[in-house]
């Protein structure tokens, strides 16, 4: 049974104070992201066919298809549609990047999303093709 | 005190039969408790009598809402039931409903898998000693855990690319491979965390105010704690050898060694040493999985329709035993999803031993089941001294919230 | 005349003593999280040497919300009336020379009064505040005045006695050859302990552990009245280790050196132990946890006690024995 | 001049009170994560209060479901003014995965006015650290 004493955290204590803080030092420097960080959602406007899959997956039903306008298939017209994401509800899971058959969505580094204004976090990216 | 209590009512489940002076809340907003959680402490001076629950301030609705999704994405849905040991959630529920599809899950994706339950466990349990730490008010404790705990979300964010949702499940696999050339990085870091928890295994065994404040603390019988049906750390502590890893292994648990550690004390000294113990042999464990992880695919891709049937899958959460029973007829949403979490099945045993604590020992007491409250929104009430049972229904419910919604007595200048 | 009157507002007196305090409240916050691997207050001036000023500058300019259910009139004058106790104690410990600013012959017994009378306010404010988590903290505060202020009045009255002063000033004055704390070591662990009791430090932040029971007996205040009951609490901090380093390190005496002038020698000495007793009081802090109100009151009463009393008593047989009395 | 003070002081001190309404525990612990060694929030003056009367910002965590909304409004009230509120995550923000649930709200916006809105699930702790600063370079 080692021995009760009051302060045995005392020598550690003071090891810490002569070291160096961990503190990492952001905001004034960068921080070192993994390869697989899962930040802020991009679309490549001009790889996006519209095929909704990425609004179908979607857990948090962040993306809502637009009609930008139509096209002819056949004698058929046919809406073409394009992404909008609502970024302000996204889980950041990545299920539409995974699904996403034309490579059109990728997730960024970009974690910084604090914003006052929620209309901010509207990605319509996709729209202005 | 004592003989001027009011008589009391059966019918009003207990809750009104206090002056207001000695009855004291507890939450729902309180900074001992990180979740919303109400419990009213009926006291003697500092000691309390009786502790009356209230929950359901984290009920969000989950399993309705799983009625109305499609199966993949109630997984990230329910792995969002909470923030500690998320990873676990959507294991149990991904099993569940890979018991009704006729897939075999590969080898090296069940590796993957236990070695991210184990990180979880470290990083819930350090976690936890950090908290117990700042509960009892050795804030020094705290910051150094949790300086230690960042050791594991970084993996963690290597690993799934989040530290806290890792999203990493999938039916019948895992959506991620361990990344190239991690594996001697993982296994310096469990070695440093294994000298990290033996530092604060001789901390909490020594340092005189944290034994004052937990030795002796939070004592239950193991026939009590057996007969409340309490789970995981809570079972252990007491002695019980109960261990879903152990005594239905699932993921690769039936593969990587392990033993898992009991305790005769009893009391939430023995607790914290239990979890510290627990942590040493989940950071071998992660070791010798990613030492021993065998070549393969890691995933099936499955059709988006699950056939029709009933099928559960329970695991070993850091905190005790996960439940999740799916039904499917055969569409591309569960017909029924239930879960059940360990701090549900907890509760009863914790309010038993709270009673007779003086109010100091509430949040330490509390943390010791680890509160996590996300799934408690109904409960029956089972006094054992007296025998007495009751039940809160709707009407009783409803009554209570008239009371309290009564004119409040804080009110603004 | 105004030589005086400035010396009692600026410099030893109110707005050195409400600097000091703003300096340990700095200091504390500094070592603990340094000793905790954290940097801590940082970009709030020098090193956030300005963070205590700043946090009280913004409670001052925020709006005061007074339950309806509490005393008013309590409520809006007792934070000033806890301020002045230890601002005028401070006024006779003599800082920069061998007199006080304001001592008296029986000035010791005048500082026991006003910590039995900051003690009084405290639980009245608590009192008048009227919710249940201060009604607990009421309880607590009163319970642990009580434990705390025996053994803390004994460890004053021993230094006292071997000195045979009731003056502070007497007896700094009775130390230039020994320091009290080498006759009585354990009335002077006695003291630090009740101190930290006094000054609801860990582990002895029962009456407001944050953990437990809100914000203790501090829950209902805000604004103006909070800015004060902290600056207290921070002027306390100074006062209670000035008088330690008075009763018990000599005040400022120490070894002359020839090209110093010897008020400000006396100054540095002063604060080099000051800031020794702080730092051992930030160190206990940081590395204890809290206990519960039971056992503080058992540790005060049980062990500490009969210590000072043991001490008493040992120091009655030296000065009965002629042996080693101060002169 | 005292107008100056005032905001040079409500810049360098912004004590947190934290409200947790009914999130999953992700932000919540990553927002105590941001006061332990490795991000140091306190570095900035900003300390976790236990008392909503301490507090000059309120930080929201979680879905505002229907039983959290009525204690949420009267935290918010009891805070003094000025006050600033962030919503702490994709829950807060807007529901999170739990949009559509039948016992949530759209997030916190809906029940008190909103300063910042921090997106993520959960934020780390950087992001929340840029969040709060973000904030103060606006508290006028
Ligand atoms: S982003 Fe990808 S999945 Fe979504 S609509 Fe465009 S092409 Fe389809
Ligand atoms: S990352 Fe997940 S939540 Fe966000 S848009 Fe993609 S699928 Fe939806
Ligand atoms: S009464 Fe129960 S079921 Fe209804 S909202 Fe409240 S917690 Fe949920
Ligand atoms: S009781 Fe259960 S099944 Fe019914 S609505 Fe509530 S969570 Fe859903
Ligand atoms: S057991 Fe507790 S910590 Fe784990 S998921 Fe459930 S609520 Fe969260
Ligand atoms: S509902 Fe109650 S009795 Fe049934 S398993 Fe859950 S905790 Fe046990
Ligand atoms: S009972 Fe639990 S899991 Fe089900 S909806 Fe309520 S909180 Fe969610
Ligand atoms: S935003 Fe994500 S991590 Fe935060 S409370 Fe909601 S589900 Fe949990």
């Amino acid at each position: 049974m080692p021995r009760r004493r009051a302060g045995a955290a005392i020598p550690e204590m003071f090891r810490t104070m002569l070291e160096k803080p961990s503190t990492r030092a952001y905001p004034y420097q960068k921080v070192e992201l993994p390869a697989r960080f899962r930040g802020k959602l991009d679309i490549d406007p001009e790889r996006c066919t519209g095929c909704q899959v990425c609004a179908m997956v979607c857990p948090a039903g962040v993306i809502t298809m637009i009609d930008i306008g139509t096209r002819k298939v056949g004698d058929k017209e046919l809406p073409v549609k394009r992404p909008v994401f609502e970024l302000s509800t996204c889980i950041f899971c990545g299920e539409c990047v995974d699904n996403c058959a034309f490579k059109a969505l990728e997730m960024t580094k970009q974690f910084e999303l604090a914003t006052p204004h929620k209309e901010d976090l509207t990605m319509r990216k996709a729209l202005t093709k | 005190m004592t003989e001027d209590k009011p008589p009391r009512k059966e019918e009003s489940a207990g809750l009104m039969k206090y002056s207001a002076e000695n009855l004291v809340p507890f939450g729902p907003i309180h900074p001992a408790l990180k979740e919303p959680e109400y419990f009213k402490l009926v006291l003697e001076g500092e000691k309390i009598v009786e502790v009356i629950p209230r929950i359901g301030y984290v009920h969000r609705g989950l399993e309705k809402a799983a009625e109305s999704r499609p199966w993949v994405q109630n997984m990230y849905m329910f792995e969002r039931t909470c923030g500690i040991c998320s990873f676990v959630h959507s294991l149990t529920y991904g099993q569940a409903v890979e018991g009704l599809t006729i897939y075999e899950i590969p080898r090296r994706a069940k590796f993957i898998r236990t070695i991210i339950a184990e990180l979880e466990r470290i990083h819930s349990h350090l976690l936890w000693v950090g908290l117990m730490g700042h509960w009892a008010g050795f804030e020094t404790l705290f910051m150094w855990v949790w300086r230690d705990r960042e050791v594991v979300l970084d993996l963690v964010e290597a690993i799934s690319g989040n530290r806290i949702h890792k999203s990493m499940n999938a039916f019948c696999g895992v959506r991620r491979d361990m990344p190239e050339g991690m594996e001697d990085r993982i296994v310096e870091r469990m070695k440093f965390l294994v000298d990290r928890a033996n530092y604060y295994k001789g901390i909490v065994d020594t340092e005189e105010t944290m034994l004052e404040r937990t030795e002796d603390i939070g004592r239950v019988s193991a026939e009590t704690a057996e007969k409340l049906c309490a789970v995981g750390p809570m079972a252990r502590y007491v002695g019980l050898r109960r261990d879903i890893r152990l005594n239905d292994p699932y993921a690769a648990y039936d593969e990587v060694p392990f033993d898992i550690v009991t305790s005769k004390e009893g009391d939430v000294h023995a607790l914290l040493k239990l979890r510290l113990d627990e942590m040493i042999v989940a950071a071998n464990m992660v070791s010798y999985a990613v030492k021993h992880l065998p070549e393969g695919p890691i995933r099936i891709k499955i059709p988006p329709v699950i056939p029709a049937g009933e099928h559960s899958s329970h695991s070993e959460a850091p905190r005790g035993e996960i439940f999740y029973y799916v039904k499917s007829s055969g569409g591309r949403t569960p017909d029924r999803v239930k879960s059940r979490q360990p701090t549900m099945a907890n509760l009863p045993t914790a309010l038993e031993i709270l009673k007779g604590q003086t109010i100091a020992d509430v949040p330490v007491v509390l943390t010791a089941i680890d509160p996590c409250f996300g799934c408690m929104d109904r409960m029956s009430f089972l006094d054992i001294e007296s025998n007495r049972q009751w039940t809160w229904s709707g009407e009783e419910l409803r009554r209570y919230g008239i009371n309290y919604y009564f004119p409040e007595r804080m009110k603004m200048r | 005349m105004i030589n005086e009157i400035l010396q009692a507002i600026i410099f030893p007196g109110v707005l050195f003593t409400i600097a000091m305090g703003f300096l340990f409240d700095w200091l504390d916050r500094k070592t603990a999280a340094r000793m905790q691997g954290r940097i801590g207050p940082k970009i709030t001036g020098p090193s956030g040497i300005l963070q205590p000023l700043a946090d009280f500058l913004k409670l001052l300019f925020k709006e005061e919300i007074i339950p309806s259910h509490a005393d008013r009139v309590i409520f809006l004058f007792a934070p000033a009336l806890y301020f002045l106790a230890p601002l005028l104690s401070m006024l006779f410990i003599p800082i920069i020379g061998p007199t006080p600013l304001a001592g008296f012959e029986f000035d010791l017994l005048a500082i026991l009064f006003l910590l039995a009378y900051a003690a009084f306010v405290v639980t009245i404010l608590s009192y008048s505040s009227a919710s249940s988590f201060t009604t607990i903290a009421t309880g607590r505060l009163v319970l642990q005045y009580v434990s705390y202020e025996i053994p803390l009045v004994l460890a004053i009255i021993t230094a006292a006695l071997y000195s045979r002063s009731l003056s502070v000033e007497g007896i700094v004055a009775s130390q230039s050859t020994l320091w009290n704390i080498l006759v009585m070591p354990f009335a002077f662990g006695v003291y630090i302990i009740a101190l930290m009791a006094e000054l609801e430090k860990p582990p002895f932040d029962i009456p407001s552990a944050k953990t437990e029971i809100v914000a203790g007996w501090l829950t209902e205040f805000s604004g103006r009245a909070l800015s004060f009951l902290k600056l207290t609490k921070e002027v306390g901090y100074v006062f209670g280790s000035a008088l330690a380093v008075s009763l018990f390190l000599g005040g400022g005496l120490g070894p002359e050196v020839a090209a110093v002038p010897p008020p400000v020698l006396y100054f540095v000495y002063f604060m080099v132990k000051l800031l020794l007793v702080g730092f051992l009081i930030f160190v206990l802090k940081t590395a204890l946890a809290r206990i519960k109100i039971g056992q503080a009151t058992e540790l005060f009463w049980k062990i500490l006690t009969p210590v000072s009393l043991a001490q008493i008593a040992f120091v009655l047989v030296l000065i009965q024995g002629g042996v080693l009395v101060a002169t | 001049m005292l107008e100056r003070l005032a905001t040079w002081s409500r810049k360098r001190s912004p004590w947190v009170f934290h409200i947790n309404a009914s999130s999953c525990n992700g932000c919540d612990i990553e927002l105590v994560a941001s006061l332990t060694p490795l991000y140091d929030i306190e570095r900035f003056g900003a300390i976790l209060v236990p008392s909503p009367r301490h507090a000059d910002v309120l930080i929201v965590t979680g879905t505002v479901n229907a039983q959290t909304k009525d204690r949420l409004r009267r935290v918010y009230e009891q805070v003094p003014e000025p006050k600033h509120v962030i919503a702490l995550g994709a829950c807060a923000a807007a529901g999170g995965v739990f949009k559509g649930c039948y016992n949530v709200g759209q997030g916190v916006q809906d029940v008190i006015p909103v300063d910042m809105f921090i997106p993520g699930c959960p934020p780390r702790p950087e992001a929340i650290m840029y969040g709060v600063l973000k904030l103060l370079g606006e508290v006028k």
